[in-house]
């Protein structure tokens, strides 16, 4: 009734919740028993940056949009630079990808199907 | 039946269309008078769209006919067998279009009402805002080809009033130009496909039609023709190249009901697949061109939306790839219904393309509030120049990563509930369908995480920004309330909502047919 | 050929005028009259879907006996509907097209790409 | 341009003014009878106006075409057209109430007063069309004024 059946696998989103909600329980009893000895204002709670000193401009630190997946988006670059030509902005080339995709399903419907 | 609800279709329309020429007139009178009397006839439509959809579903979903100007509503007058009256036709499917069109234009009327507070130019968006109102409804609720080209036209005039409104805006009027240029040209090609139609069969109505199609030549030529110009409205890759333009310059929570538009299209297209060429074009191959077209718009959308760093273009590109699930969904439920054996999956992914209807209306529609918010605090669209804002904003930051996760299909949200029936249904058809889906789909999370670590997270911005009014954060609520339902009791809905919608496509167009030309032979 | 059908070439020469000005033409209200064009074009073949050789107006107090002899009046109504449409749209268009003017400084089509990628 | 065209339009403007006139009320009149009806005689109204516009300029007939006043006969018109369809919501939405009634608009068909609620519906929708074009071509002219002095 509650949850979905595809008739290959199920859902079932309150039980998924419940296992949830009680691993999120056990993950926080598993960090309530950390160590509470360590000493504040020292060295042990600075940010750990790969031994490099935290910066103190908080401004300078935030990532901005562009930066992110850098990476990513430069190993697809040939992908992009690709379908980023797609997308001109060109009416006229928007149109000529309509009459192209009219073409392209007629020739599918009237040969094929 | 009350009497009331036998009117319910055509008060779907009528009553809309009633406040769009009235909200002109009543704007002179002062802006509570005009907001009070938009609220009113938005609440009426939607009362309206929910009953009549209760109603419709608990009593069986057995499909029924209203007729405009007739002596009674229900039987249609026939003329030598051509049904010729205007009819509407409500099946599992149209009732369920309606209720997503009703929950969009509710949340997104009451969103507008605080996001034009301090602005000018709010009678003429609310008035084209019911005006699109009411061609949507129409779109959904029609029986007859050419009363959907006419709402088809009312939309994208409306549409593109609304995107365009703000002349003050350079982009607005770029992006106006071209959507209307692309949305008359499929729209005409529509029309050209219908005037094919009728000038073999002399009929307009489509269950009349459906009954008489045959499969010649010209029949596939107007099948091509209204597929591709629906494609086009409906935003599909390699057609979409509007739909980021669209979405990205009108107004935020017109973009939302936008959406509900191109999900209209979206509707015509699965009528016309199932019920109207239904019976004589070969499943499978229809089916593989949606399949094609789908895994197209998942992959290009999500990918595109990864390099946008205007806002709203994102959620845009985001959104173009949704159109491409429930493609995905409904295709591999056409592509199977060809088969002689009729696979139990081929009904579980229409249920999933559609209940993702269902889903993605109610995700991007709280994206686009969202970002309608976090616009108005930040002051620019630009996420390179965003940051910190969930430090002021946290009940925006709350709704805004409740849409995200939705819609990227993490559970235990509705997205992932929808995405759920289609991935499963798409791997027994082949499982390098549901490859693509699943991981567009990790990638669209990866693409709101960036949004989100952009514009929430980070340093507090130098001026304090103020959170978004109750009036804004009320309807993102409704929103997410229904987000989180949607997601919890998936199979409530499934079965009570979406089964007799997704049954009205799988069932074939029988039912269809003779409730229109059955009764009078 | 038959000389009846005759419409209906110049229908399809005119959506593929229509379409050529709007695939090579760069003023926006070339464009416009572009859409025009395609728009006549179906317009034509509408009217042409209900015409029967010889027939009469379809006015119902002269209807003629047979009534065969009168041509179909609901491609009118539906040409004519199409008509209304796109008298809005092209309004709409000619206004936008203004107002890109003021805005962008020119009306070529291929300059106004703002929103891309 | 806002000064008008030469003494020639603008006398032939006032002759034929009248005229256009009256053919396009006689349209929109006689419109469930003839080829024509609300949205052509409309037109045919509109273009009366278009050529006042044109003869006289934007600047002539400022005080004679009141642009706000237009826009609200518009949508006074749309109302009408949409309450009528009201009307007949006791039986279905658009029924035709004084169809062959022989009451008012009952008459038989072929006559004036005859066919119902439609030639009442013909009347909104020319309304609608004549004040509708008539503030598109004042809106475009007036916008065009207003580029030239910029």
């Amino acid at each position: 009734m509650n949850g979905l059946q595809s008739g290959f696998g199920a859902w079932n989103p309150i039980a998924w919740t419940l296992l949830f909600l009680g691993i999120l329980v056990l993950a926080l009893f598993v960090r309530s028993r950390g160590r509470r000895d360590y000493k504040r204002g020292t060295g042990q709670t600075k940010v750990f940056l790969s031994g490099n000193e935290e910066p103190e401009e908080r401004g300078g630190l935030h990532v901005r949009a562009d930066n992110l997946y850098w990476g990513m988006v430069d190993g697809l670059s040939g992908y992009y630079r690709r379908v980023r030509a797609l997308h001109t902005g060109v009416l006229s080339d928007y149109v000529a990808w309509f009459i192209g995709a009219l073409a392209l399903m007629f020739v599918i419907l009237v040969l094929v199907g | 039946m009350n009497a009331l609800l036998v009117h319910a279709p055509v008060l779907l329309v009528a009553v809309p269309l009633l406040g769009a020429f009235a909200v002109p007139i009543l704007g002179k009178l002062g802006r509570g008078v005009r907001d009070a009397f938009i609220g009113l006839i938005i609440a009426v439509t939607a009362a309206l769209a929910g009953w009549l959809a209760a109603d419709f579903f608990a009593g069986g979903a057995v499909p029924f006919v209203y007729q405009l100007g007739g002596q009674s509503t229900g039987i249609p007058l026939l003329s030598g067998g051509i049904p010729i009256r205007i009819l509407l036709e409500i099946d599992g499917l149209s009732a369920f279009m309606a209720l997503i069109t009703a929950l969009i234009t509710l949340t997104g009327a009451f969103f507008s009402f605080s996001y034009w507070k301090n602005r000018s130019g709010g009678t003429l968006y609310f008035s084209l805002f019911l005006l699109l109102t009411a061609g949507i409804f129409g779109m959904q609720l029609t029986g007859d080809l050419f009363n959907f080209f006419v709402f088809l036209e009312i939309t994208s005039i409306a549409a593109c009033g609304l995107i365009g409104f703000r002349v003050w805006l350079r982009r607005s009027q770029e992006a106006g130009f071209k959507v209307m240029t692309l949305y008359t040209l499929s729209g005409l090609f529509v029309l050209l496909a219908i005037g094919l139609l009728y000038s073999e069969y002399g009929g307009l109505n489509m269950g009349y039609l459906a009954g008489v199609l045959g499969t010649g030549v010209l029949d596939k030529v107007a099948l091509g023709l209204l597929l591709t110009g629906l494609a086009m409205k409906a935003g599909a890759v390699p057609l979409h190249m509007w739909a980021p333009d669209a979405y990205g310059e009108a107004p935020a929570p017109m973009s939302a009901v936008l959406v509900a538009n191109s999900q209209a299209s979206l509707y015509a297209v699965f009528r016309i697949v199932f019920t109207l060429f239904g019976a004589t074009v070969s499943a499978a191959s229809l089916g593989w061109i949606l399949i094609v077209l789908a895994l197209l718009t998942i992959f290009v959308g999500v990918t595109m939306a990864l390099i946008q760093s205007d806002i709203k273009r994102l959620i845009a590109y985001g959104a173009v790839s949704q159109i491409g699930y429930m493609l995905l969904g409904v295709g591999v439920g056409l592509a199977v219904s060809g088969h002689a054996a009729l696979p139990d999956y081929g009904l579980v992914a229409i249920q999933g393309g559609l209940f993702h209807m269902l889903n993605d209306a109610a995700c991007v529609g709280l994206l686009f509030f969202a970002s309608g918010a976090v616009i108005r605090a930040a002051g620019t669209r630009n996420l390179n120049q965003m940051g910190g804002l969930a430090h002021h904003m946290k009940w925006t930051t709350v709704f805004f990563v409740i849409g995200a996760f939705a819609l990227a299909g993490v559970p235990p949200f509705n997205g992932f509930a929808s995405k759920f029936l289609i991935y499963e249904a798409s791997f027994q058809l082949s499982p390098f369908l549901s490859i693509i889906a699943i991981l567009s789909s990790i990638l669209l999370l990866a693409v709101f995480v960036k949004v989100f670590q952009a514009a929430f997270l980070g340093p507090r911005p130098a001026q304090p920004v103020a959170e978004a009014p109750v009036g804004m954060l009320i309807p993102m609520a409704v929103l997410a309330a229904v987000v989180i339902a949607f997601g919890l009791f998936p199979g409530f809905f499934v079965d009570h909502i979406v089964t007799p919608a997704a049954k009205a496509l799988w069932d074939g167009p029988a039912a269809y047919i003779t409730t229109v030309v059955g009764l009078g032979g | 050929m038959n000389i009846g059908n005759f419409p209906f070439v110049v229908a399809a020469l005119l959506v593929v005028l229509g379409l050529y000005a709007l695939l090579f033409k760069r003023n926006l209200i070339k464009i416009v009259i572009g859409i025009s064009l395609i728009e006549t074009g179906v317009n034509l073949f509408l009217v042409m879907a209900g015409y029967r050789t010889g027939g009469m107006a379809p006015i119902y107090t002269l209807a003629p006996t047979p009534i065969r002899d009168m041509v179909l009046p609901t491609p009118q109504a539906l040409t004519l509907t199409s008509i209304v449409i796109g008298l809005a749209t092209t309004a709409l268009l000619l206004s936008f097209a203004v107002f890109i003017h003021r805005h962008y400084g020119t009306l070529d089509i291929q300059e106004i790409k703002e929103l891309n990628g | 341009m806002s000064k008008g065209m030469s003494v020639i339009v603008r006398t032939v403007t006032r002759c034929v003014y009248g005229m256009i006139l009256l053919y396009g009320f006689y349209v929109i009149m006689h419109g469930h009878l003839t080829p024509g009806g609300g949205f052509q005689g409309g037109a045919v109204v509109a273009s009366a106006f278009a050529l006042l516009l044109v003869a006289f300029g934007a600047a002539g007939i400022k005080g004679h075409l009141n642009r706000h006043l237009l826009q609200t006969l518009e949508e006074v018109g749309a109302l009408a057209f949409l309450a009528l369809g009201f009307l007949g919501i006791g039986t279905a939405f658009f029924y035709n109430l004084f169809a062959g009634t022989g009451g008012f608009f009952g008459a038989p068909a072929g006559q004036l007063l005859s066919a119902g609620t439609l030639p009442l519906m013909n009347w909104a929708v020319g309304l609608k069309v004549m004040t509708g074009i008539a503030s598109i071509v004042i809106v475009m002219m007036v916008g065009r004024r207003k580029e030239e002095t910029e």
